[in-house]
């Protein structure tokens, strides 16, 4: 790290007399607004950002060399608590990437349960996701209006599987419960309350000025560099392309529920800049309540644990599954021996793709810009260290 | 110009409605509990504490197999012949003694991996969510009913009896051959 | 939209004297397989070709093939306009993996190339700044992610298996 | 009164003129600026809690009151933790200079007619100097500190200050040119009466020139209002301590009671900017509808009334700041100073203009 510092410590020539030294500042591992334990290593002229390093590991857990030494569904629960803020989704991929590698059909109830929970997983994620946005920007009060309603869906969760945060609810070939007999009634009555929440964070936080000035203009991502350092999820539709699994390359019963893919348009600002990436989570939530009400109506009849394999012990081969998870595609590169647990996991985390652009896109903006960047990549260490 | 004038009025007029929603929730009654006084209520389905129901437990040690995270260890003793062990609640015979059942709950991950394998369902998720201890050990929960020395005294009735079986098989192996054979599926 | 044997053959006329090889008896994916130095060139022919335009890198993943003495590397690649995938392999030897890195063609590979520096000990050369990511900078023991890898006893002073 | 009881004591004037002079000059403290910091620290969280649908402090005391005076006890108690690097006399000058400069501000703020500490001619001008203390303390911390967050956040704060004391001088200026003097209780005693003498409905009297300064008066209101919102470091101009980016900017070095004087000085400013928005344009210490004293004939009930609504009129607009800080996102510092230097400045150096020429009808 030491040689970085002294490459980097260059005397500017802007003004011959005063002699500037580039600071170095180094924000986290234990910083309030990097959510979780990232650490950025800042060059600054002034307040003015000149690099940025991400330095990540420090939340690192082996998931991939946990995996090689468990049995197929005992990866479940590992799976959760990666992203943790989206465990469905996660469990989800997993799900879909290893039932392509065994060739299961699984029943169309199995896959609408599926859908409405990842939907729900969805609509929590980006709460937490606006709530810590403004708290990064100084509101702190939307956050916890966000955190309300995000303990609704945690409650939805909890009478389904009993637990709130990593549920090992979605197995391979099917789910560990059926939805509680409530569980139809409270989504229902959630999307009824959620609506009039969410109008109401838009007001108090979305289209406030002080928010707009911070976040439009800031941290523009062009959409031909989002795809080349492949960028996914409300990051990429952020900068205006209509890139969603969901619609682009569907599994499970999407290609049956009709949403739109909202894209940012540059309201207030440049097309691809924080407010249009942050407004496109706002845009997905309404779009997720969409599909819930629709997979709600659809809902078939029918048993949920009948595909649940008895002994997974797949061909040999490999697999790669992916979904569209809160933060963009999350993918499974599943390798199996042949034997009952897999040979390679490698996981394809949203995050991490998406950590590699601050550096590019951070430069020449402030200090405070940066947390603002960050803060609108929605990033979850968990996922990107694993 | 017009611009100047329409930041100023956009910024004041915005700051106002976030003004009054802030100001509405004031009368808004309060989402919290006041949590040890005032308890949460749980779901059926909570997934808490596990609870292992030992006169169930057949000691068939599918639980901790399932567990991704070891932390459930069974240590199981064979029944010697004429020990009548009962029946579980479901109607399975058991036919070991269950000397040791620890779930180390520092390690337990509360996936519920291990309670759909049971055949008999002795071990099950409670509701119970206030169990912290000081001290990591005091997390190691033994659900076995049985004294230390009752333990031991079925280890040694076990040896006891395994030694006479030895013996008798060394006996046996003196003689012609075709007995041994018999006696190898019990032994496993 | 094309499918893989289409993408192969163009490949194939493309590149007459390359050892290219198509594997299409994965249960689930077909998969091309290139030499290790021969990677950032087809990478850049499969980015800039019109009919291909595989303009993104969805997944770089390393795989341990130790029975075979090999590591080799997975590139899932995509085309996000054109809508179809493919994926690469490469194998090289397990006893000094050396890959050409393809983070001039798609840059988004740099952080997933240093994982798989990282966690295989693969070098990737032409790579900018191939540091250890996950693991800390100053590890030593070794590739985690290899088969026959142990734990140290000790890093920094610390006891590991704690 | 009390230096002459002390005289008697000792038969030293000057020992006598000493002491008498800290029991004075500390009774304040004890009286008023402790009490009320610790107050309100305690609305803020219940102000923060109800806005948040939450329930705030509960335990200690009924709806938590005691909770901020178990805070500070705690505070008091904890270990003073200098870092090794720190420039030791600066690090522990600062925060007492930055409770002084917020502290000595209460001299001339006048609490009732019959109660301000030092009837100060130029009581309007010597607050805003004093106030400017608080700048110097801070901007040693955040040096002393030795910490880069706490440099930058130092750094900020002066800019900060130091650009918005201009629109605060020229609002106040303003008000000067109308009243004509710069004493806070002349300008208080001139609102007398009810409550369209307030010069926020354009002084006493009723010329046309007091209807003519009305729209005039709530601009200068509304700037001199979001100037000393940001002289106190208030949300949405907290960018000096902003906790997600500098994660407590000058005072994140601090621990203890250091950190405790920079707490309650935050407080103790956030009450004496308040207290002269209240006193230049909501008529002071005046009732704004006569006194009960008055009515029922009792003369010491007005100092009491007096400041009652002094105080209320005070903690009124320490709850409207509180209240635009739990609604509010904060600004960026390039932001921050274009609101002072392209907004606010011109808008009240326009408005000192207008008044100046309605002040000559």
């Amino acid at each position: 790290m030491s040689q970085d510092l002294t490459k980097n410590t260059k005397v500017s020539s802007q003004s011959s007399k005063i002699r500037t030294e580039e600071m170095i500042l180094n924000m986290g591992p234990q910083h309030p607004s990097t959510h979780g334990v990232l650490r950025l290593e800042l060059g600054l002229e002034g307040e003015i950002v000149t690099k940025v390093i991400p330095h990540i590991g420090y939340l690192h857990r082996c998931f991939e060399k946990h995996c090689e030494a468990m049995t197929y569904p005992q990866v479940v629960p590992y799976t959760d608590r990666m992203d943790y803020l989206a465990s469905m989704g996660n469990e989800f991929g997993y799900a879909v990437a290893m039932e392509k590698l065994l060739g299961i059909e699984v029943p169309q109830r199995v896959e609408y349960i599926r859908v409405i929970m990842a939907e729900l997983q969805r609509i929590a994620s980006h709460l937490v996701a606006l709530g810590t946005y403004g708290a990064d920007i100084g509101a702190f009060t939307p956050f916890l209006f966000c955190f309300i309603d995000r303990e609704k869906i945690l409650h939805l969760f909890e009478i389904t599987c009993g637990a709130r945060l990593l549920y090992n609810y979605i197995w391979v070939g099917g789910l560990s419960h059926d939805i509680h007999p409530d569980f139809v009634r409270k989504t229902r009555e959630f999307i009824k309350e959620f609506r009039p929440n969410l109008k109401e964070i838009n007001d108090l936080l979305t289209h406030n000025r002080i928010f707009i000035d911070r976040t439009a203009n800031v941290g523009v991502l062009p959409i031909e560099t989002a795809i080349n350092f492949g960028v996914s999820g409300p990051n990429l539709r952020g900068s205006g392309m209509k890139w969603d699994i969901r619609r682009d390359d569907p599994y499970s019963v999407y290609s049956k529920l009709d949403f739109d893919i909202p894209v940012g348009k540059g309201t207030y600002g440049t097309t691809g800049d924080s407010w249009d990436r942050y407004f496109v989570r706002v845009l997905e939530m309404e779009e997720s309540c969409k599909i819930i009400e629709q997979a709600l109506d659809q809902l078939p009849e029918g048993d949920v644990t009948s595909a649940i394999p008895k002994r997974i012990k797949p061909n040999v081969g490999h697999v790669y599954g992916r979904v569209e998870n809160p933060r963009g595609e999350l993918g499974y590169f599943i390798v199996s021996d042949g034997s009952t647990s897999p040979y390679r996991v490698k996981v394809r985390p949203p995050s991490f793709v998406t950590l590699q652009i601050m550096d590019e896109i951070c430069k020449g903006y402030m200090v405070a810009d940066v947390v603002t960047i960050l803060g609108s990549l929605d990033i979850v260490l968990g996922e990107i260290d694993r | 110009m017009r611009e100047y004038f329409g930041n100023i009025f956009t910024a004041l007029s915005t700051i106002f409605v976030g003004m009054k929603i802030t100001f509405k929730h004031m009368f808004v009654p309060a989402v919290t509990i006041q949590y040890p006084e005032v308890k949460p209520e749980l779901p059926e389905r909570e997934r808490n504490r596990l609870y292992v129901n030992i006169d169930d437990c057949i000691g068939c040690d599918q639980c901790s197999r399932a567990c991704p995270v070891s932390c459930i260890s069974i240590e199981t003793t064979k029944a010697i012949p004429g020990e009548d062990l009962g029946k579980t609640s479901n109607g399975k015979k058991k036919a070991l003694w269950v000397t040791n059942f620890t779930i180390d709950f520092a390690k337990c991950c509360y996936c519920q991996l291990c309670v759909f394998p049971c055949p008999t369902e002795c071990i099950y998720m409670t509701d119970v969510y206030e169990f912290a201890e000081y001290k990591r050990e005091n997390l190691l929960y033994d659900f076995v009913n049985l004294t230390h020395d009752e333990r031991q005294q079925k280890r040694d009735n076990l040896a006891k009896f395994n030694a006479e079986k030895e013996a008798e098989k060394l006996k046996a192996a003196s003689e012609p051959k075709p007995e041994i054979k018999k006696d190898q599926p019990e032994e496993k | 939209m094309k499918k893989a044997e289409e993408i192969f053959q163009l490949l194939k006329d493309n590149f007459p004297d390359q050892n290219l090889e198509l594997k299409t008896d994965q249960p689930t994916e077909p998969v091309i397989l290139i030499a290790p130095d021969e990677i950032e060139k087809i990478s850049l022919f499969l980015y800039k070709n019109t009919e291909l335009l595989f303009d993104s890198l969805v997944l770089l993943s390393g795989v341990d093939e130790v029975k075979a003495n090999l590591i080799s590397v997975y590139y899932h690649i995509e085309s996000t306009s054109l809508k179809h995938k493919i994926v690469l392999k490469v194998s090289t030897d397990r006893n000094n993996p050396e890959v050409v890195s393809v983070t001039s063609v798609w840059k988004g590979a740099d952080w997933h190339e240093r994982e798989a520096y990282d966690m295989f000990g693969i070098k990737f050369t032409n790579h900018p700044d191939l540091r250890r990511i996950l693991m800390p900078y100053d590890w030593e023991a070794g590739y985690p992610l290899r088969k026959d890898y142990e734990n140290p006893e000790f890093y920094q002073g610390m006891k590991v298996p704690y | 009164m009390m230096y002459d009881f002390f005289v008697d004591l000792f038969g030293s004037s000057t020992l006598a003129g000493i002491i008498s002079g800290l029991i004075q000059a500390f009774l304040p403290l004890f009286t008023f600026i402790l009490p009320f910091a610790l107050f309100a620290v305690w609305l803020e969280r219940k102000v923060s809690a109800h806005m948040q649908d939450r329930l705030g402090p509960m335990r200690v005391g009924w709806h938590g009151w005691k909770q901020t005076i178990a805070d500070i006890l705690k505070l008091i108690q904890k270990e003073d933790i200098v870092a090794k690097d720190n420039d030791k006399l600066l690090f522990n000058i600062a925060p007492v200079l930055t409770f002084a400069g917020s502290y000595a501000a209460f001299a001339a703020i006048p609490f009732s007619g019959y109660f301000i500490g030092t009837e100060l001619d130029l009581g309007v001008f010597y607050i805003v100097a004093v106030t400017g203390l608080v700048v110097a303390g801070i901007l040693m911390a955040g040096w002393a500190s030795n910490n880069k967050y706490s440099l930058l956040g130092s750094m900020r704060s002066v800019a900060q200050i130091v650009s918005y004391e201009i629109p605060t001088m020229l609002v106040l200026l303003s008000l000067v040119m109308i009243s004509g003097t710069m004493s806070l209780h002349t300008l208080s005693e001139m609102q007398t009466g009810y409550i369209w003498n307030w010069f926020i409905l354009g002084g006493p009297g009723f010329t046309l020139s007091k209807f003519l300064l009305i729209p005039l008066m709530f601009t200068g209101f509304l700037i001199i209002y979001i100037s000393t919102l940001a002289e106190v470091n208030r949300t949405p101009f907290d960018i000096p301590e902003a906790e997600s980016e500098l994660v407590s900017g000058y005072h994140t070095e601090y621990s203890g009671m250091k950190f405790a004087m920079f707490f309650l000085a935050e407080y103790a400013n956030m009450f004496a900017v308040s207290a002269i928005v209240a006193a230049v344009f909501f008529g002071g210490y005046q009732s704004p509808f006569g006194y009960l004293g008055n009515l029922v004939g009792a003369e010491w009930l007005i100092p009491v009334e007096q400041f009652f609504w002094f105080t209320a009129k005070g903690l009124f607009f320490v709850f409207v700041q509180m209240w635009l800080r739990w609604t509010l996102p904060r600004l960026r510092v390039d932001q921050l100073m274009t609101t002072s230097w392209k907004y606010l400045i011109p808008i009240a150096f326009v408005n000192l203009i207008l008044i100046g020429l309605i002040t000559l009808l």
